[in-house]
């Protein structure tokens, strides 16, 4: 049922939500119970827990949105995400678990676009509410380090 | 072999109008300053903070790092002393590790596969005495005068320091013991866990991110989510304290409550009507007996952070005069409970690259990179606090600045 | 009719006939009515109406190709688009409106490959003349300022 | 019966294998007797045989994947591959000919993670075995040169 | 706080063979020369084109932008006037604004939040008598010392033109009575409109692009597009008119119809075939009762362009010896009818990045930028129409370029 | 027109210790240095390699590329000779030629459509005598005096060579009768064909390249696969030469079987256990009736590869102190036969940038760099096979490394 071009729909969406700048439609593509981190494949590799972004729970996730639009002092950029046809993993209750590769570039006033992050999703994928929603999505970015900031979800 | 001297140019002189609280825009972009920073201050008599023991627990786990411009390795030898080397061969100049990390009982080069020791020392290499009678080294080849540059190491309760001096004071004198204090209540000898890095490239030069976390004040402004939630408020019981030379700097604070009605709800900063679905985000548990938030500064490369439940090294790399590497390495105690751990993790939002808090100053510290880069000929002004570099118990003050630049100009003869 | 697939299918053929030097197909993918502007995000979003590439009907697309083949100058080069997944934003009376995320890399001798355009296309899509077609396509592109030159379609 | 949606299928399991570090997994996607190149834009245009990586037969795909492994010296570094949708060209006996863009990002440690090839693949793709493989996989690289190494398959 | 001396080697000697018509290819890339350009010219006695009046049409609205290497704010005050402001926090330098455009009734800086009235005084900042009656400023520090640079300014027509120095000429005299006259005849005070923006990088000196606008005689070899539609002919009634000093420059022609039988014809660029479907891009309206085509170059840093239909001003910003940031501001009058507008949107197809003209410039640029690089002390050789400076009444000319060095040696001691 | 004199503080002075067996190196990134290789060396009396004849065997065909950091065109001429002229227009120094190669009967600048013969003469421009009796070029302008500038060309059996300098010696003196002898073995006059290019930026030092092709025993240590499959083993008959002043230098071996009991087998780079599937890939076809394998390095910018059966030259094309443009040029024998081809191209994957050899070699080298710019007062120790520079029987030796330096120091007055 959570067929790939499914998966592909979904990440379409969802890099639309984040790239148009409706940061407020971002929480609705997660699970009440949800796990969303941006951490480094290194991080990743070697266990070690601490990301960049760290979210369990969905009031994390909202709790992001709300402090990026309140608190965070930053030069205007706009985000674009690539998300790479997506990979059926495995099969578990309730959903699927699935992999696809993202490249996401930064453009700010004065400078050269830049390829800010790349790497893969290592989701996981269940019907909720009628729609397919994230129960996990581990952003495990490849890059050794971040250029200078990461003020949006990716 | 002595380095090439460096020619400042003498129009490079410090501002004479109000010297201690005035700084030149051209110390943060200038080659030639740059070449001098890496020369006096990282090859100089300092201890360079390299890591945690806790990252190499085992006999050849190794990591790699540098101090300054210069690739280093830290390893754990068999007995389970730190060894610091440099990371390049003494053959023709490859370095030696190109992993950031690994175990391993010797270092071999990969290009003529010379072997080293894990203090450095070289133990050979092939064909040293030939191939059927033919070619290899001279017989006066001597091993012993062939190693690895080595370094001078302190292991400070878990933090790993370096020196290629042999003339630096030992750590305690170096730290002085008011700094030292303020080091040994975090890092007292209760071993340490891991818990991952964070990595970004700072778009400005080393020295303003060194600034930045010398400066309580502006954190009570530009940090919105600070001020919200009280973490960090210019009202609560602080204190700013130097090493008497200047060069180490403490801002001593506490996490109170949201704001009620003072200095700081007035603050465009403050956002009264700001609630987090997750209060454990903004809800700290009491961890150290004296209830107090610490920052620490230790020259010339590394902060200590202790903020709410968060606790990690910021290892400065310079890269260029306007970008230096910062590498975070969280950690916890090995001891922490779960929930503590939990928090740990959970704090840990308000730093990095994508920190609550922490997102503002790579912001910030960019923009400042620009303007200085622009107008080298125009100077800092440094007058909150006063005009002197005095210790105080508050933190609407620049002084641990004034005092840091007292020092770096001592250390660079401008 | 006109599903995310088929559409994803059109941007695919679409990138092959610019990215294979086909030139001269490219106006068959526009109805004759169509509107086709390279335009600046920065254009885009105050209102201004000044495009790079300013096409209004097939006449000017065609003259657009035919100028490039006949009167330009410039230093051979490869472009590659790279297209994401297609989003469609809306229906309207004989087709849809989309949107689709778009890279552009530009390849020259003696030169490292560099990104040189990274944004989304906002379209209008129909069925005409038996196939999908674009009666609107904005190359809105997020970049600051263009690298030299832009010699090719987007 | 190979449609371009099966295609994107292939593509992104094959970008799933490389990007995984799963090497040996990657002559599991071409047929026995295949022939895989890496090629830059420049030598097939002008028709010259000469590859960055020839291979000519499983066997040979086989001893280069036994190669990187066993033999070769480099620091290590993490490959992710971007695919645009296939697009076929063309049907032949027990097949089709396909197009698809890829771009291969290169992250290593110390480094800024840096696109270090873009091009299309030019494939013959077969059913064989009871799943689709590839009987040919000319990797054509648009960038004129590559930057230092290329340690892994594309 | 003077600038550092800059130091300019000896061998960088102007070709003494035939000075007026050679140009040494290291003023193209040397880092010197570009150092001492920002000086002497950008932040010399010269107005600086800074944008447009109608880009900033409401009290509060400001855009930023460049002088040089120095970024500025150019702001419409309360009262309507306008004014230029170095973009740099008088604290310790951060940028004040970090938008492209924007409105505002003051500009508070996200740092420590200083904030400066729209004509860039200090008007105050947070804590400054301390909190709880510690810290703060120093009683004597004084508010009006602290304020932003401010540049002068001067309004013509709708340009805005901005001043480093206090020194600088009257704008009339500035442009001498012949270019004024050009540069009143498009800007007369007649309200504008702003169409848009490009912006584009061109990969070579800045010099190299004013001089290719100082160049009418390349237009009708290497713009094939201008040449098949008669937009701009070698054989056109022409002139060239400089500023008595040589540092402006006027370009001006008129648009004609499809080559017939003369020395157009028989160029290679010249493709008789050629047809295009929309022949509105190619036919433009008569606008200007002279029915002259006309483009000035302002030093240092703006080409005044019409040309069809198309009105946009290109604002030169340098970003290094070898790149220039290249920005069109397209415009129109405000009372424009919606058919004219219609062809001046058509018409700029003929301009920026992709311009049917003006890619076959940025394309040849690069090239010459590589070629002069490669080839330092290598010179061009400028004896198209002769060996002097002198206005023109045709076009085969690089009378304009010649002019030009002239002046520019004199202010760059060369 | 002299170029700028060079200089290079006093403090890069040559290691006094074994001074033939150090290299100091500063000399792998001071830019000083490199701006005095680019005029001593590359613009020097050297022959630099600019191709092979079979890639241009038309009249009027041309390919364009670089001696050093200056751009220059190679091509055929209506007689079939060979002329090589600076790829930059002596008008206003736009290059001339955009692309990588092409065919024509002239040269025309884009720019303003100056034209040249095959052979760099100016053959004239448009509007020279004006328009409609206006502007034109002076009447006492020469063509003849603005050509391109043109240099010597030697065809040494397909390997084109093209020298800035007047002075250099006749190819077979500048290679001595030794090395001309191993350069002719392979490049007799027997026609050859183009098999195809790889091309790759090598991330360090133009140099570091030149002597990891003048360092035999590298191969034997770094390269597990040649010494897994007996392609290359520190047991081979072989042998060093240098050409008399050490510039040039051969590696000479022989392609032998798996490794038996012998030295190779204890090395870690040895795998006994590896089979490969395609038994060619490491089964040379003798095709040299010497049976030798030889590596020739050329100064100052050629490799001229044979290594199991394939053949390449490798051009160097310094782009900064740390970058050099490799460009490997794959090529058989006119007559080879299908099964020679079959064979060609299959070795050609132990080359090139992911060569199953040479990737190691591009890995190393840049590790290499790394280090070196690291620490630029510290020195490679080049004792292997000894302290002096004399030719040998055997690999185990950098005795070419130290001939190329001791050359180079009096080339470039270290
Ligand atoms: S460079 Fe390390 S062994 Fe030769
Ligand atoms: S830098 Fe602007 S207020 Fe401190
Ligand atoms: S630059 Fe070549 S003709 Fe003018
Ligand atoms: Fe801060
Ligand atoms: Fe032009
Ligand atoms: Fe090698």
């Amino acid at each position: 049922m959570l067929t790939r071009v499914i998966l592909d729909d979904l990440n379409a969406r969802y890099a639309y939500a984040l790239d148009s700048g409706k940061l407020d439609l971002w929480p609705e593509f997660f699970t009440d119970d949800c796990v969303y981190k941006i951490i480094s494949n290194e991080n990743f590799g070697l266990g070690y827990p601490v990301a960049a972004i760290y979210c369990d729970g969905i009031g994390m996730v909202r709790d992001r949105v709300v402090a990026i639009m309140q608190t965070a002092v930053y030069e205007p950029r706009t985000y674009r995400h690539f998300v790479g046809t997506a990979h059926i993993t495995g099969q578990e209750e309730g959903g699927v678990t699935s992999e696809a590769n993202f490249a996401l570039y930064e453009s700010i006033a004065e400078r050269e676009p830049r390829i800010l992050f790349v790497g893969r999703y290592v989701d996981r994928v269940v019907m909720a509410d009628g729609a397919p929603r994230l129960r996990q999505r581990l952003v495990v970015y490849d890059n050794y380090r971040v250029f200078n900031s990461l003020i949006f979800p990716i | 072999m002595s380095e090439q001297p460096l020619e400042v140019p003498e129009s490079r002189a410090w501002p004479q109008e109000g010297s201690t609280t005035r700084v030149p825009y051209w110390i943060y972009s200038d080659p030639e300053i740059y070449k001098r920073e890496m020369e006096r201050i990282f090859r100089g008599p300092v201890w360079c903070y390299v890591g945690l023991d806790a990252e190499i627990p085992k006999p050849g786990d190794y990591k790699t790092t540098w101090i300054g411009d210069r690739p280093v390795i830290v390893v754990r030898d068999e007995d389970s002393s730190i060894n610091v080397v440099e990371n390049r061969c003494a053959h023709r100049g490859a370095r030696l590790c190109w992993a950031p990390r690994g175990n391993s009982s010797e270092f071999k080069c990969p290009y003529h596969h010379w072997s080293y020791t894990l203090k450095g020392e070289l133990s050979g290499m092939p064909f040293r005495r030939g191939v059927g009678g033919k070619g290899g080294m001279p017989k006066d080849f001597d091993l012993a005068a062939n190693g690895l540059r080595r370094l001078r190491v302190h292991n400070e309760g878990g933090l790993l320091f370096a020196s290629f001096s042999a003339d630096v004071e030992p750590f305690d004198r170096y730290c002085g013991s008011e700094v030292l204090s303020y080091v040994q209540r975090e890092f007292s000898g209760r071993p340490l866990q891991v818990l991952g890095y964070n990595r970004q490239i700072i778009t400005a030069n080393w020295k303003l991110y060194f600034e930045n976390l010398k400066d309580p004040y502006h954190a009570t402004l530009l940090h919105a989510f600070f001020v919200t939630f009280g973490l960090w408020r210019a009202d609560a019981e602080s204190a700013c304290v130097s090493s008497e030379d200047g060069k180490h700097g403490v801002m001593i604070s506490r996490n109170r409550d949201r704001a009620g009605v003072d200095e700081t709800s007035t603050l465009s900063s403050f956002h009264s009507e700001l609630v987090l679905e997750d209060k454990d985000t903004v809800t700290p548990r009491r961890e150290f007996a004296d209830g107090k938030v610490v920052g620490i500064t230790l020259f010339p490369c590394v902060v200590l952070q202790q903020q709410a439940n968060t606790l990690a090294t910021r290892h400065l790399i310079p890269i260029s005069p306007s970008q230096v590497e910062l590498t975070w390495t969280f950690f916890g105690y090995a001891d922490d409970d779960e929930a503590m751990t939990r928090l740990r993790l959970r704090h840990a939002n308000l730093m990095g690259p994508a920190g609550y808090v922490s997102m503002d100053d790579s912001e910030v510290l960019n923009q400042t990179q620009i303007g200085a880069t622009a107008c080298p000929d125009d100077r800092a002004v440094l007058e909150m606090g006063g005009k002197t570099a005095d210790n105080c118990d508050h933190m609407v003050s620049e002084t641990l600045i004034r005092a840091f630049y007292n020092y770096y100009r001592t250390v660079m003869g401008l």
